[in-house]
């Protein structure tokens, strides 16, 4: 039986309070429930606060380059389709620097999870504003204030038709364990942006900022409804919904190549033998 | 002999299946046989040309007099007449022209006609076309007919049989109107393979046992592309098209990471965003593999010609200090092999392996008796399996003697396999320790360098053994400078020194000896900056006084070469 | 006056038949009818068939990278606002390689104007498959056919709240005409996706195949509401709508920069004789 | 006078609150300062430190003994008490380190107690600490509350008060009870200016009238960005924070096009990101600067620590061949002219200019009597207005003696302004020609390069005119070397020759002979494979066989490298 002792990392570098402790609560709980082992499991995380989270965890872990998560894990998973993979990215990580690979790895649908840690600012890098900071804050490089209009990853996701999109809150780590455990029994590509306080850059969106405005969406709501789905997800202001906005079933991108239809295909040994046959067609 | 032919025209015109057929037709008789092609970003329109020269000893490039001259439009005649020998032909069609040139050795055919009657469709002006440069050559015409069928069997029997129709028409014409005509072509023997770089290259990695392969289209690597899509349903092999390049070296180095070959090919441009994977891959110590075909830049530059402009900029390409392994194959035969070596010695030593070519080399067919196939190697360095199991204390970046790490397979046991583009330690988790940090950068660089080296063979020397006259290239400069050298052997003591595998160097270098004794040394580039003369000089020491360069966007010809070469010796006097 | 003379440029590389031609017409003919004279616009375009553009008409042009026109536009409007500005991009263009500054070009709304000549392949590099080419058809580097879902560009921009959304088709040249024109007209960044038949390589979207679905969004349809543009956006099948799908003011990047509103940048002097003042700020 | 001041503890503690306030404090009594700081990839804990050193005569390094080390926690004290010179003293609170050392040069002051009954508010313990030092120091306490006023009064006079009576608080206490403390401080004179490196950049490029800033967060270039966005309001200029560095590169090409200064700065990972971008601006001719400030990579490496290991990679970076200039500024002196100087040049032949600093140069605050502004150069290169307006038969592109073309404001006439990233003619459209690729080839390199090079100054010579042992380095090593040949000066005929224009190679080359006379010279890098050297030998032919390298992420110290320097010396016998 796995318990939450094996999933006991390094020693998480991030400060006091800061909302990304909850999420590796639930994580950890959620993987411990899934009876996912340590080693079935594979984190594909970015640089940022959030990119450390896989060394915090325990996992196979390949913590890449700033917003490049999301193709180095369709890599994994297109080569080993058995494994359980995660991308864990920062907002800046995912939709600034890597917003490009959100667009297309939604279209592919490959069968893996990304968790956005959404503080709605760049940690790491000491406070400058992300693609999700409000309008009007001032930071050391915005000194007239953010003017650009805040990147809704769930309506945008929605609008690609992304097979699974959800919210969670670093503040309610049972109803974020739930959805983590939702979007891995789902097949597809599921996205899930967790807003995530940060204690030490982001002044405006604090936890009790988040506490006063979320509430979970209950079972009268329809997912699977996506002109409701576009609504729910535009929603942001004075109530923020928490929950799973949408979800459809879209066939995977592995489950749509011949190739892997027979096994995984870091299991299949190259045809080199069949060489000659190849050889032969340039006569 | 030795023959050329050109087909010229506008894009879209056919050039391409023409010039194909032919090349086919003529490595099934026997010949060897050498294309190559110029084309302009556009898909329509514009001056294209396919150039083909056959002869029955091995040839290495194009040469600069043709035999024949397919004028698919005015242009074709007014750009390349000149470049006719005395008993050279014209084949074109004053309808299709709107123009007739009352000179001997035009050969006027009514082709588009011909292609109505005989094929019904005036598409098969190319058949007829083909039929009638056959017929100019006096060649047996059975294996052109073999081809038609095996070419359009799959799309019915009638249409095998309009092309037949329409090929026999051309030949037969042609037969009978070319009176000048007195091409004579050696017995037919052993049919050769013909197969250009991209496909070499292609073939290469498919041969090495690559799995994955993703890239995004960019001209001139889009071939190797397009080579490994077509095999994947034969060779299980996963191809993506990523939505940028960023993605695809990503991508691939995702797959490497869970455990299998993976590759990606793309120009300069591309390449340029790869950048950053890059030094990924050297710091995460993942084993890829990235095809280069260079083009003429910066930027943009001339999309659809060639130069070898990037080897400086490959060489360094990514912050930071990591070692890399760049070849630039000389020919299809070097790059097959060579893309074998480069997955080989990637994954041996868990480094990135760059192979560099050019629009030229890309694009170009040479014909061969054969591969050898029992010269590849295909060694699995990864632990997989029980072999990974049975392993005690798994460290994904271990020191050990060799500086290479023990390359896991993830989820294959319940080791854990962790890696970190930050500096990390033996486990892969991220560190700031000043000590870690220096013995990583050993590992990397000084523990695994001297080792690579020993997997490095010198350059190819070829011609005199003791040179006066010594000419230094790099990668596809290889077939050109070859047959330079076998003009120049009459009047001088001449040789070649062609390096293929550009970096690290060999550890063997009596052949730097070569270079100080010979009388005269000449290096030859496709770009402006003799790029590789100064790696040359920094890993020798030995600095070049005399360079040739051509970088307009077009390769070297033997002929041009040769009066360069020779101008370049007299300027010593 | 200008007339179409003074629009003529450079002869087009184009295949005949391509949908660019007309393109190129409604363009020159709307600025004839803006009156806005050749050196008063300038084109920044990336590399493709429709990245050739600028040099076809007459105009100020940067023919910059492939997936790099916006923020290259971006930087000249910032530098001059009162220049009127264009990006002319191909679909792989700028929904592939350069996805993610379509993201943030949104956000930020300078006010200038996106055109993409959508001919849902990627043209120039002969045929392989773009970010919009539909489900399963098959190129040379699509072996087993295409498996993501086609982007949908103008729900992507409806969810990013993009000021000015629109379809227009090669097609239809006064429809596209005046489309242009509005866009112009229109205060803050537009994105006008242009439906763009490639007769050498795209056969399955041909003429034909657009003109049997397209139809023109008539005075009924109320651009201004955000919900009903999404589902309009989703509109794609049997019926493919032309016209304004989304409109709404918002602030543009320019008029909301403090230094931008005397005069644009490039009219301003740099203040050198000030840097003493700065330097005493070091004592 | 030569005193050094070291502040230990976790991040977010208030380390740099403290060592910038003393900074400062000493700067204003007139004292020469030197600070660098060290610090770890997280936001809280870790352990960083801030070290400055103050004297009467101008430093440029920090030195490896410290007089007063300041521990805000216990970490501090393990790690660096064997800094402590003899009459070396600790400052700590038992109180907050939870831990009493009985140590005689240990001094415990109730820095939080005072905090919280002086200053009502426990974030005041930094102001306690600054108040204590002072005390320690024995210097008078004035200037220090004039920078307390200053600094508060915008925050109200209530905080002015209370930060006020803390400083004045540990400042008492602190003279009361370090009995042991026997500093002595040289009069006061005239206040310092204290710049960063990164400030110096910002300085500079304001000064050249940079108009267009754009960048993507990336330590440790990020100071660059804050100190220019502070500006933005006061020297109207427009500053935006780009999703990527690809986005970066390219706005400020479109700013530089349509005729303003523009400019971004990065580290090595966001520069591999724009290096298809510098190609851009090397095809289109368009004027940019881009700041590199290096880490250690490969890849993330040590973010927040500094190397120089990107001087190849950026020297070549970007596909296919293009003029591009290469600055190394060696002090914030230095990265202020060059700042100015790249300015100028990039624009006057419309090229890329580089400037590479480090981390440690980006975070190091250096002291100077003041700027000379006289030295600055500012001129418009740019056709405007009427100047364009009037010419008859614009081309963007037009070939010239020089190889440089006249550079017009679109919209600014009727002319239009063409440019294009494909090949083009000379008025900017895009082509397939091979004779005009080639002269535009040559108007990019080989018309533009020597023009250039007359414009580039040769490296610096400091200590002996006819060294014995010279110690060649580049860039941010300039302060540290020059302290070991001062030191070293005692025992050898020694001198250094530092190179801060990196790129092109000036045509004043008689310093070659400084190194081919020298008995010993030493190569000193902050990288493993020693790429200052590999360039100098590429341009000069002379190859260097001593080499002292750092990799570890920190900077050479004075004491650590006289003591290698010595080493390679007595390794030659
Ligand atoms: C290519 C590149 N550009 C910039 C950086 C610097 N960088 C590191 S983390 C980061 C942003 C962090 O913000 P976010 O992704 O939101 O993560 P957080 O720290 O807030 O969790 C940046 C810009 C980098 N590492 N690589
Ligand atoms: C960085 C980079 N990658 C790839 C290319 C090659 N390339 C040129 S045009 C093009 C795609 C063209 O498709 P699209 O943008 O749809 O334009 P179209 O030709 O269809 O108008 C590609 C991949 C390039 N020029 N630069
Ligand atoms: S800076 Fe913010 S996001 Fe980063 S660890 Fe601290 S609180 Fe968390
Ligand atoms: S390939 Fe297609 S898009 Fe390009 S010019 Fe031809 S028809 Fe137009
Ligand atoms: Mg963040
Ligand atoms: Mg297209």
């Amino acid at each position: 039986m796995l318990t939450l002792k094996d999933f006991k990392g390094q020693k998480p570098a991030w400060c006091p309070g800061c909302g990304n402790f909850s999420i590796l609560r639930a994580f950890n709980e959620a993987m411990v429930e899934l009876e996912l082992a340590p080693h079935e499991i594979i984190i594909v995380s970015g640089i940022g606060q959030a990119g450390k989270f896989p060394h915090y965890t325990r996992c196979n872990t390949f913590n890449g380059l700033h917003g490049r998560t999301l193709p180095v894990a369709t890599g994994i998973k297109l080569s080993n389709h058995q494994l359980k993979v995660f991308a864990i990215a920062g907002d800046g990580d995912c939709y600034g620097e890597g917003g490009n690979h959100l667009l297309h790895t939604i279209r592919r649908n490959p069968d893996f999870k990304l968790l956005v840690h959404n503080n709605q600012i760049y940690g790491l890098t000491k406070g400058q504003a992300s693609p999700t900071t409000l309008r009007g804050v001032l930071t050391k490089t915005q000194p007239f204030g953010v003017m650009s209009e805040p990147l809704n990853p769930l309506a945008l996701a929605v609008a690609l038709d992304c097979s699974f999109v959800a919210r969670g809150f670093a503040g309610e780590v049972t109803h974020l364990k739930w959805l983590i455990k939702e979007a891995v029994k789902h097949k597809g590509f599921a996205l899930i942006d967790i807003l995530q306080p940060c204690v030490s850059f982001n002044k405006v969106n604090t936890y009790q900022w988040y506490q006063k405005r979320v509430y979970q969406l209950d079972d009268s709501y329809n997912p699977e409804d996506r002109k409701l789905a576009f609504q729910k997800a535009l929603e942001w202001g004075d109530k923020i919904p928490l929950g799973i906005i949408y979800r459809i079933n879209r066939p995977t991108l592995e489950e749509q190549i011949p190739v892997l239809k027979k096994e995984p295909l870091v299991k299949q040994k190259p045809k080199i033998e069949k060489i000659k046959d190849l050889l032969n067609n340039f006569y | 002999m030795d023959y050329s032919i050109k087909i010229g025209g506008e894009a879209g015109q056919g050039i391409q299946t023409i010039g194909d057929a032919l090349a086919h037709i003529f490595t099934r008789a026997g010949f060897y046989v050498f294309s190559h092609q110029d084309y302009e970003s556009r898909i329509r329109g514009g001056h294209n040309f396919y150039q083909i020269r056959i002869s029955d000893r091995p040839i290495t490039a194009s040469r600069n007099r043709v035999h024949i001259l397919v004028a698919l439009d005015r242009e074709s005649i007014f750009l390349h007449e000149r470049e006719l020998v005395e008993e050279g032909q014209v084949l074109y069609d004053s309808s299709l022209l709107r123009e007739r040139f009352e000179k001997e050795n035009f050969l006027d055919l009514p082709l588009l006609k011909l292609a109505l009657e005989f094929g019904g469709d005036k598409i098969m002006v190319n058949t007829v076309a083909i039929g009638a440069i056959i017929g100019m050559l006096g060649m047996d015409p059975e294996i052109m007919f073999e081809l038609i069928k095996k070419t359009f069997i799959k799309k019915g029997i009638d249409l095998v049989e309009a092309n037949l129709k329409a090929a026999k028409a051309g030949y037969e014409l042609a037969r009978k109107e070319c009176l000048r005509c007195s091409f004579r072509l050696s017995e037919f023997t052993e049919p050769k393979m013909l197969i250009s770089g991209n496909e070499a290259i292609g073939l290469g990695a498919i041969a090495s046992g690559v799995k994955f392969y993703s890239a995004y289209p960019m001209t001139p690597s889009t071939g190797i592309f397009n080579f490994i899509a077509e095999q994947a349903k034969d060779f299980d092999i996963v191809v993506e098209q990523a939505e940028d390049e960023i993605s695809a070296i990503n991508m691939i180095i995702g797959a490497s990471f869970a455990g299998v070959r993976a590759m990606t090919g793309t120009s300069g441009g591309g390449f340029a965003l790869m950048v950053e994977g890059l030094s990924l891959a050297g710091m995460t110590e993942t084993p890829i593999v990235v095809a280069l075909a260079q083009r003429p830049g910066p930027a943009t530059g001339l999309p659809t010609r060639t130069e070898a402009a990037d080897l400086l900029f490959a060489l360094y390409a990514g912050h930071g200090e990591f070692p890399k392994i760049l070849f630039a194959p000389g020919n299809p035969e070097q790059a097959f092999y060579l893309t074998n070596k480069a997955f080989d010695l990637a994954e041996k030593f868990q480094v990135p392996a760059i192979i560099l070519t050019d629009q030229y080399l890309a694009d170009s067919q040479w014909s061969y008796q054969s591969f050898d196939l029992t010269k590849l190697k295909y060694v699995d360095y990864r632990l997989r399996g029980d072999s990974l199991k049975n392993l005690s204390g798994y460290k994904r970046h271990a020191f050990t003697d060799t500086g290479v790490s023990p390359l896991g397979i993830p989820g294959d046991s319940s080791h854990l396999i962790i890696t970190d583009s930050d500096e990390h330690d033996e486990e892969g988790h991220l560190i700031e320790d000043a000590e870690i940090r220096v013995k990583m950068v050993q590992k990397r660089l000084f523990q695994k360098i001297p080792l690579l080296k020993k997997e490095i063979e010198p350059p190819t020397l070829y011609g005199e053994k003791k040179p006066d006259l010594l000419l230094i290239c790099w990668g596809s400069l290889y077939g050109i400078v070859k047959e330079v050298v076998d003009e120049l052997s009459k009047d001088f003591k001449v040789a070649m020194l062609h390096f293929s595998e550009i970096f690290p160097f060999s550890e063997e270098v009596s052949w730097v000896n070569l270079i100080k004794e010979a009388k005269i040394v000449i290096n030859i580039e496709q770009n402006a900056t003799s790029q590789f003369a100064k790696l040359l000089q920094l890993e020798t020491g030995v600095r070049i006084k005399k360079h040739i360069n051509r970088f307009d966007g077009r390769p070297f010809t033997v002929d041009e070469l040769k009066e360069r070469v020779n101008y370049a010796y007299l300027e010593r006097f």
